[in-house]
């Protein structure tokens, strides 16, 4: 059975442990595979959400994907998904890649040279039983904005265009499991922020769970509950994926990544939304009210005062009291019990004026535009 | 030209069946040589290539040896020697290494990626053959084909000698134009021999239509031309 | 072109049927021995040798069998007429594979729907020829025209029985002397017209040396070894 | 001569057209390419700096560097660098791709699968001559953590492998001009910040002028000076990069990125920047007192209060009149003068408490974290 | 066997200097229908390949009409024929188009985006072509050089036309062998065949570790078996 590496401390507070027998585990795996000087060493398993592979570059993501769609057979250990034993080196199971129906977008796009762009997205998509077809080809199309490019060669493509190809190829055989190589590293920002809204669509309707490799923190948060960091070949951390954000995030130490507070909540109006008793302004979004949405601030926006501030444009403002104090060399994350647990990052300075220490009572106050509200 | 039209009409035969046996246990082969890690490659590789380090001649000898009833099989093959299969036969064995070469370089240029990624969109691995790794060889099959096709048209060594040179049954062009020149008549044999070329040509302007302009890159495409 | 002071350093070169070759070579060490002459032999299907003289091909002599070649080279002005004489004859005979049990046979006639006759392909081969000619006279070639199978040339016939491709074939005596399973049915003619005459010719504007080589093929030394090979030697 | 598409309004000000006698420019192009359907149609000078290429996918990035590297030959129009003609169809001129001297970094990465790491690096190396070879194999190395690679084959390595060999190959052969297709799309947070880092050093070392296609951001913030957007194969603006940066965030109109406060400053202490006569508290930074640098804060970062807030974690507090004010759908962005030009970017509903507009007298507070401060 | 080593010998010699004759004349020709959209494609492509349409026989003719005198170039060319070179030239015209169909097949799988790369950073034309397009199309190229190599080796019916077959001048391999079939020498015979088959395995041996193991991707390399 799978036993997690070493949990790291995040805020204090320590990860669990994976329980033994987490019931929906869809796929569980535990791998051996050598390549040259490399060697991955994973093992894990993952519900039907979707898991952000992160890790250095070379730390063996990729790799691990090509074992998990059975391009790549390991040197030992195995591979179930749904119940169904895919790979075992002790049985000696080995099933054809077929049988993982583990749809691949690749790093390098691998696009059929032959085949005009149509033809790629239909292929696997016309290997289906027609019943088994619930993702359509036209819906594909028009989402990843592919119409102009279906009777081109994927070689006279762009960067961008050639990954939505390759991302419209693999969600059009209406995989079990969808394996994501970077799918969007090369998409300008607003395709990028459709392409993951529309996985996070797909991922909501179908169900499908994805791994999901990601250098980009920010697409993490969007879009995976769960994470995992490798780091030469071995997973370093597994747990959700908002603490793992937090957790890359401070240990990269830089003010460019946030932390992140990540709160569950319910939508109770146009521009407002509550996270457990407590009620915060946030831009105003479509959402309907008593939609879940996730809610999340970041720790490096939010404003610590002794005093109650008076007629400011920031409309949050929380009363509580300072519960942990991180000091570190460029910064302090302190967490305030205010009703919700924030984790606010200050400078060392602002601290000491402050007197933040544990037990200290104050004000948190931050911009609706500081708050980032998503479907849960 | 009435009889020459019949040894025409031979040699197109011949060489068309030859090729469509030579087809398929070439691209077995070519699989076996380019997919494989088996210590028996060299072995297969040397056997299929020996026909081609043989004079065509010597080659029709030891057909005539190994389908004779002195040969490994005894009087089961002894009907098919100087028969219309003997001259499919000879001539696809001195065209197999041709074949099989192409055959390996065609493959060997398919990058197995794609062959995967086909795979994981639910292709079995036949499918994976016919829909990516052969179109993607199409170079490699095509003039493989090309090559065996001209080259079993042609044959004339291992043919006369396991075939003879029956009018009319086993005579081809080339055992025709051999018989032309033989006798003196000049005229007749460079008419077959034109014949020849043409028909060799026929195959190449076929395979250059079929092969279409591979190689072109995003930036070098034929878009501009059109 | 040699002048005739070089003649002797400058070897001929004699066009000869491919037939000849063992012979041929132990009679030109003999002449060697016998002169310091080198000869030098270019070894191929007579009617080939007669197609390469014609299109201009250096020889000096040619010594081919059959009369067609021959007389192909003589219609062509490249032999000279005076020089043209018949060395020695070849037999054809009849062979069958020594374990194939056919029915006997007395004369050519009773071939007749016994089985496949490999013959040298008449119209290439001058051995072929020949043995279409003794098929002809034996008054058998019409009927014979389903068994018959031309083959690239005399060997080849004679592979097609060793190896029980075919069940007859009419080769050179010399030729069935080598081939150990098969055995001689039938000479097909005890001295006349049937054997095939081998002709040697000097050719016109090249040096002379193959007018000397002549001389010598009609020499005992080089009739004893033509006879050492079964050929038959022509009186001079 | 050149003329620039129609200029766009950033926060209220015009983005001057690019002088016609700009004496510097090191490259100037006006080329015109059909391909397929698509068509580029382009003209542009650039001076040696850093020119970032923005715009959605399929606009036309990675076909203009190619034809400025002289690997598509443009239909029409002319090339010149350093004063050297390089292409021209009116004079019917066609230099080799080797007088470009302008080494590109692919997309695609196009690393030479028959050799080693070390020889793909070293391939352009060699072929400067020696007195003409500034930048250093080993260093590169060092710097883009090749060490490890260098007798692997390239289909051994790993997507960021790629992408650092690929850029130490362009790197080694001390080019003339240095273009960039997403040259950091696959790396990791970190590395790609060594990157930037090391090229933008690179760049002040060697004052070779780059052109620099990103998706991101955050990279063209940190990397360039200049900017052309690129639209469906045309110019669609082109000015300083922070403007581009600025424009490209409000037009995207989301929260998720930030409209960026970009001033040149001076260090004046460990933690203390001075931009114009007003001083700013900043991260703990390492750079010397009085380097010059470059100061941002976020627009969405910045507080606004009609009281001065006491005891405030926030470090930063200006005082200043609102100076324009416009309103959008989701927020409004004030400016402020407080010494410095503020950008700041409220709620609509802040706005309204606050009652700003014009001449209304406010504070404005932000965190020492907000501010980022990189080399000038 | 001392003899016969000398004719080994010589047919080693002429199928290695046919195949260093074809080798720079076949690149050019196939990077000339690779790279080049000329009008001329197709007639050169049909010349090239001529050879493969006709049996050697006639090709030997058709050589000796050419340079023996009565031909185009008259007396300038009447030496060659029945010569050591004779045998070099026929086998490489036979050699020729199997040379460079397998040159085109090498050159056009060549990324025509990787030597742009190497132009970039700084290589003139020629020096792509020697570190860049003929390194990646050397499965083309050697495979080319081999079937060209062992063709040329077991070359006979052009030869015996156009070079004849005169022991020790012009009797290579496999005229000797057609010399010991004809006497009945079959031990003789079978002896250089089987030399023949060992001199064209040796050559696909040195081919096969020259090609080495192409085609490996990420994760199918050898490092596994290493
Ligand atoms: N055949 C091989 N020999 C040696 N090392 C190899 C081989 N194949 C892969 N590797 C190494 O294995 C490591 C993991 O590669 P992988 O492609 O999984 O990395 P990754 O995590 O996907 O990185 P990136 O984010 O850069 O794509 C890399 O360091 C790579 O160099
Ligand atoms: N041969 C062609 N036929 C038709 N369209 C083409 C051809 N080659 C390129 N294009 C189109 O030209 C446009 C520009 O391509 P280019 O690669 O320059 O885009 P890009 O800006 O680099 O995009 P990305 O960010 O996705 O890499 C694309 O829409 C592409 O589809
Ligand atoms: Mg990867
Ligand atoms: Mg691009």
């Amino acid at each position: 059975m799978p036993s997690w590496a070493e949990p790291v401390l995040l805020n204090g507070k320590t990860i669990p442990e994976m329980p033994e027998d987490l019931r929906h585990s869809f796929l569980e795996f535990d791998v051996q595979v050598r390549r040259g000087g490399f060697s991955l060493s994973t093992q894990g398993r993952f519900d039907s959400g979707i898991t952000a592979i992160f890790g250095p570059s070379g730390a063996g993501k990729s790799t691990l994907l090509a074992c998990l769609s059975g391009e790549l057979k390991p040197d030992s250990g195995m591979i179930r998904s749904g119940g169904e034993t895919l790979f075992s080196s002790h049985d000696a199971i080995h099933k054809p890649p077929r049988s993982f129906r583990a749809a691949m977008v690749f790093q390098q796009g691998m696009l059929f040279p032959h085949m005009t762009v149509r033809k790629n997205i239909e292929y696997g998509y016309r290997l289906r039983p027609e019943n088994d077809r619930s993702i359509a080809v036209q819906e594909l199309i028009a989402i990843l904005r592919l119409s102009r490019l279906l009777h081109r060669a994927p070689n006279t493509l762009s960067g961008g265009e050639r990954q939505r190809v390759a991302l419209a190829r693999a969600l059009a055989t209406s995989p079990r499991m969808l394996l994501l190589d970077e799918p969007v590293a090369s998409l300008d920002i607003r395709l990028r922020n459709e392409v993951l809204a529309y996985l996070k669509q797909v991922h909501e309707k179908y169900q499908i769970p994805m791994l999901y490799v990601s250098h980009s923190l920010s697409d993490i948060m969007f879009l995976a509950t769960e994470a995992i960091i490798l780091e030469s070949g071995k997973v370093k951390w597994f747990g959700p994926a908002r603490q793992m954000v937090m957790s890359a995030a401070t240990s990269a130490g830089g003010s460019s990544t946030p932390v992140e507070n990540i709160f569950s909540g319910t939508v109770t109006g146009p521009d407002s939304v509550s996270v457990s008793t407590t009620t915060l302004w946030a831009p105003a979004s479509s959402f309907p009210v008593a939609t879940d949405v996730t809610v999340s601030i970041s720790a490096s926006e939010i404003i610590l005062a002794s005093q109650r501030p008076q007629a400011i444009s920031a409309r949050n403002v929380l009363f509580g009291t300072v519960s942990t104090v991180n000091r570190g060399y460029t910064n302090v994350i302190v967490s305030v019990d205010a009703g919700i647990r924030l984790v606010v990052e200050v400078t060392p300075e602002s601290a000491t004026e402050l007197s933040l220490q544990v037990g200290r009572q104050i004000y948190a106050m931050f911009k609706t535009s500081s708050i980032l509200v998503t479907p849960a | 030209m009435n009889p020459n039209l019949d040894i025409i009409v031979l040699s197109l035969r011949v060489a068309t069946v030859a090729t469509l046996i030579i087809a398929p246990i070439g691209l077995l082969i070519a699989a076996f040589l380019v997919r494989t890690r088996s210590r028996w490659r060299f072995a297969v590789d040397l056997l299929v290539s020996m026909p081609l380090a043989l004079p065509p001649v010597v080659v029709g000898f030891a057909l005539l040896w190994l389908f004779g009833g002195e040969g490994p099989f005894g009087d089961a093959t002894r009907g098919i020697a100087f028969t219309w299969f003997a001259m499919v036969l000879a001539s696809a064995v001195v065209a197999f290494p041709l074949v099989v070469r192409s055959f390996v370089a065609g493959l060997s240029q398919v990058d197995p990626r794609l062959e995967f990624a086909a795979r994981n969109l639910g292709a079995a691995p036949w499918r994976v053959a016919i829909t990516i790794t052969l179109p993607l060889a199409r170079r490699g099959i095509l003039g493989g084909l090309l090559l065996g096709f001209v080259r079993a048209f042609a044959e004339f060594g291992a043919t006369i000698v396991f075939a003879g040179n029956i009018p009319e049954r086993t005579q081809g062009i080339p055992a025709a134009i051999f018989s032309r020149i033989s006798t003196g008549d000049f005229n007749d044999a460079w008419a077959l021999a034109a014949v020849s070329i043409v028909i060799g040509g026929g195959a190449l302007a076929v395979h250059n239509a079929l092969v279409g302009r591979a190689g072109t890159t995003q930036w070098e495409d034929d878009s501009r031309n059109a | 072109y040699p002048t005739p002071a070089e003649e002797s350093t400058v070897s001929p070169l004699v066009f000869a049927a491919a037939s000849l070759s063992d012979a041929l070579n132990d009679v030109a060490q003999e002449y060697e021995r016998k002169t310091g002459q080198n000869v030098d032999f270019n070894f191929a299907g007579s009617n080939l040798l007669a197609n390469q003289i014609t299109m201009g091909a250096p020889a000096s002599a040619v010594f081919v069998a059959g009369y067609t070649p021959i007389s192909k080279l003589i219609n062509a002005d490249k032999v000279e007429t005076g020089s043209v004489s018949k060395v020695l004859y070849n037999r054809l005979v009849l062979v069958k594979h020594v374990q194939r049990s056919l029915p006997s046979i007395e004369s050519l006639q009773d071939l007749v729907g016994t089985g496949s006759i490999a013959i040298a392909d008449p119209a290439t081969a001058p051995a072929g020829e020949y043995a279409a000619a003794a098929l002809k006279s034996a008054g058998a070639w019409e009927r014979l025209q389903m068994q018959i199978i031309p083959t690239l040339d005399v060997r080849a016939a004679l592979g097609a029985v060793a190896s029980k491709n075919a069940d007859w074939a009419i080769v050179y005596g010399t030729d069935a002397m080598t081939q150990k399973n098969v055995e001689i049915v039938l000479e097909i003619a005890s001295g006349s017209s049937e054997n095939v005459p081998f002709y040697y010719a000097a050719t016109i504007s090249r040096e002379t040396t193959g007018n000397r080589f002549i001389k010598f093929l009609h020499s005992e030394p080089a009739a004893s070894i033509f006879q050492g090979y079964g050929f038959d030697i022509v009186a001079p």
